[in-house]
């Protein structure tokens, strides 16, 4: 059984956001009177550790302290400074030869799971996700305008081989539409 | 199909697929039984039944519940010919299907450990925070780079649509195999005619399921062609002999 | 200023995602042979904090605690596991007592092929393939810290019966190496 601050702790990180602190007190299952003192107690078991708890009079949210803000920034740099690695740009390869993949799509091309992959371009600006029209729990990923001035490219027409690539990436496409739609 | 189950008793699943170490240990464990000789050559025929029961057979799978089936036979034949004496390749046909059912047999155990425990308590990864975007290219990223990742990707794909049909043991053809066991078995039971009065009923029973075996692979659900060195085995049609 | 144990956990929250091990030993300014030191240090003061680490051979990655499931459960519902069919159960059994098992080596003990089963295993994330040092057209496979994360446990080492599963799946390792070269 966890501790009222470790099950805070726990909700805080699966939560990424500032909650409500009166919703926190209603999931821990405790009095709105009582959330002040257990996240105290998180903050206390906390300390020194690399993440803090950031407090506002309604919200509460977890954040890398203050003290780790200089190993934090040099993450994001390398982060953004990599290449893009054998992964992602297969990812972008896809995206680029399909405009408007969908990330099951991009799954099933490349027959692992992209989800990573996606999220590391979506960050670099690389491409960017946009609501299907008929569907909008379906997101379709597309390069934006920046990385096809980069790539020195009009549109996706002015790949290598865009004709005979496209063209094949579709073909494996398809099935994964026929295999959803089973 | 249904009486030749009932029999013993033993109900296939019909609503999801099993293979054939699976069907085995199935067969093994409905009897109560222990993985050996004994028990293999109990459940032969049942195995068979199973074989011909099968109304859609999973394409790449045929040939490995028809290998298995055949070595099965040699275990059966073994017990009731005791004369018959074993090759060298026939015996490491048994022992290998007998370590191999051993070695499935703590897999399928461990994977009932994982479906136990699988998606009960799942650690959740950190909440996702709205990205905040910076253009970032990188020096690895091109057009031609692109080009080439993706011709990657879809000569991988291609590879492992083609893979299932590879992994066939290009030997011999499915047919080769099973003429060969049945000549192989039927002149050791000519030889041991004498051997048999006791036990006519279960000879006649071999020879039913070897003519049924060879039979389903000539004209029934399956039809093996040999293509450059690989074996493709695919469906002739949804037609299925009866042998009833 | 941070302890490495802190300084790696500050990492891994703003990550929100696997880091590799040696990323994470580079911009510790650490030695990679000491990255597992100051993992073990991490662990150990998350220990009931509603928290932990996942650790694979190669990554690792903050995750909330399997004793938190009940509690995170009630807003991420969503996100929440789909079930896995025999096959893939099975595929992913082989895999996670005998890390590094190959295509080939999966088959023999399955007595059927596993390739179906291998692509969902690799699309849901929950298994990676790596080039063989040795032979780089050998595939092995691996859990993700995902695997992990889904069955509840930390490392591989908390497999449930470990050591003696582990140590039958290593005889599939053995058989089928034998008849490989054969």
């Amino acid at each position: 059984m966890l501790t009222p601050p470790a099950a805070a702790h726990a909700l805080l990180f699966a939560s990424g956001e500032p909650l409500e602190r009166k919703r926190v007190a209603l999931l821990l299952g405790i009095k709105e009177t009582e959330i002040g003192l257990v996240l105290k107690a998180l903050t206390d078991s906390l300390k020194g550790s690399g993440v803090a708890v950031i407090e506002t009079e309604t919200d509460v949210e977890l954040r890398t302290a203050s003290e780790a803000a200089l190993i934090v920034k040099k993450f994001r740099e390398n982060e953004l400074a990599r290449d893009l690695g054998k992964a992602s740009l297969e990812t972008l390869a896809v995206i680029a030869y399909q405009a408007g993949a969908t990330r099951g799509e991009i799954d099933w091309v490349r027959g692992v799971n992209s989800s990573a992959s996606v999220r590391t371009l979506l960050m670099r600006g690389l491409i960017e996700g946009r609501e299907d029209e008929h569907d909008r729990r379906r997101i379709r990923y597309y390069l934006t305008t920046e990385a096809l001035a980069h790539l020195g490219i009009k549109s996706a027409a002015d790949l290598p081989r865009a004709g005979e690539l496209s063209a094949a990436a579709a073909a494996i496409k398809r099935e994964e539409t026929i295999q959803a739609t089973e | 199909m249904e009486t030749a189950i009932s029999k013993i008793g033993f109900s296939i699943k019909t609503d999801s697929y099993e293979g054939p170490f699976e069907v085995l240990l199935d067969l093994i464990e409905a009897r109560k039984l222990l993985v050996n000789d004994l028990a293999l050559a109990n459940i032969t025929e049942d195995f068979i039944a199973h074989v011909r029961a099968q109304k859609t057979f999973p394409v790449d799978e045929a040939a490995s519940f028809i290998q298995i089936a055949a070595t099965l036979l040699l275990i059966k034949s073994k017990s009731l010919i005791p004369d018959l004496i074993l090759s060298e390749d026939e015996n490491v046909d048994v022992d290998d299907l007998k370590r191999r059912l051993a070695a499935y047999e703590k897999v399928r155990e461990a994977s009932r450990e994982l479906a136990r425990i699988f998606g009960k308590t799942v650690m959740m990864p950190a909440g996702e925070r709205a990205p905040e975007i910076v253009f970032a290219p990188s020096s690895d990223l091109s057009i031609g780079a692109l080009a080439e990742a993706l011709a990657h990707v879809l000569a991988a794909h291609k590879t492992v649509e083609e893979l299932p049909e590879a992994r066939v043991k290009p030997l011999v053809t499915i047919e080769e195999m099973m003429d060969r066991l049945a000549k192989r078995v039927q002149t050791a039971m000519t030889l041991s005619f004498k051997d048999f009065a006791g036990s006519a009923k279960e000879k006649v029973e071999v020879i039913v399921s070897f003519l049924a075996l060879l039979e389903l692979v000539k004209q029934g659900a399956v039809a093996a062609e040999q293509h450059d060195l690989d074996i493709r085995i695919s469906h002739t049609g949804t037609a299925v002999p009866r042998y009833s």
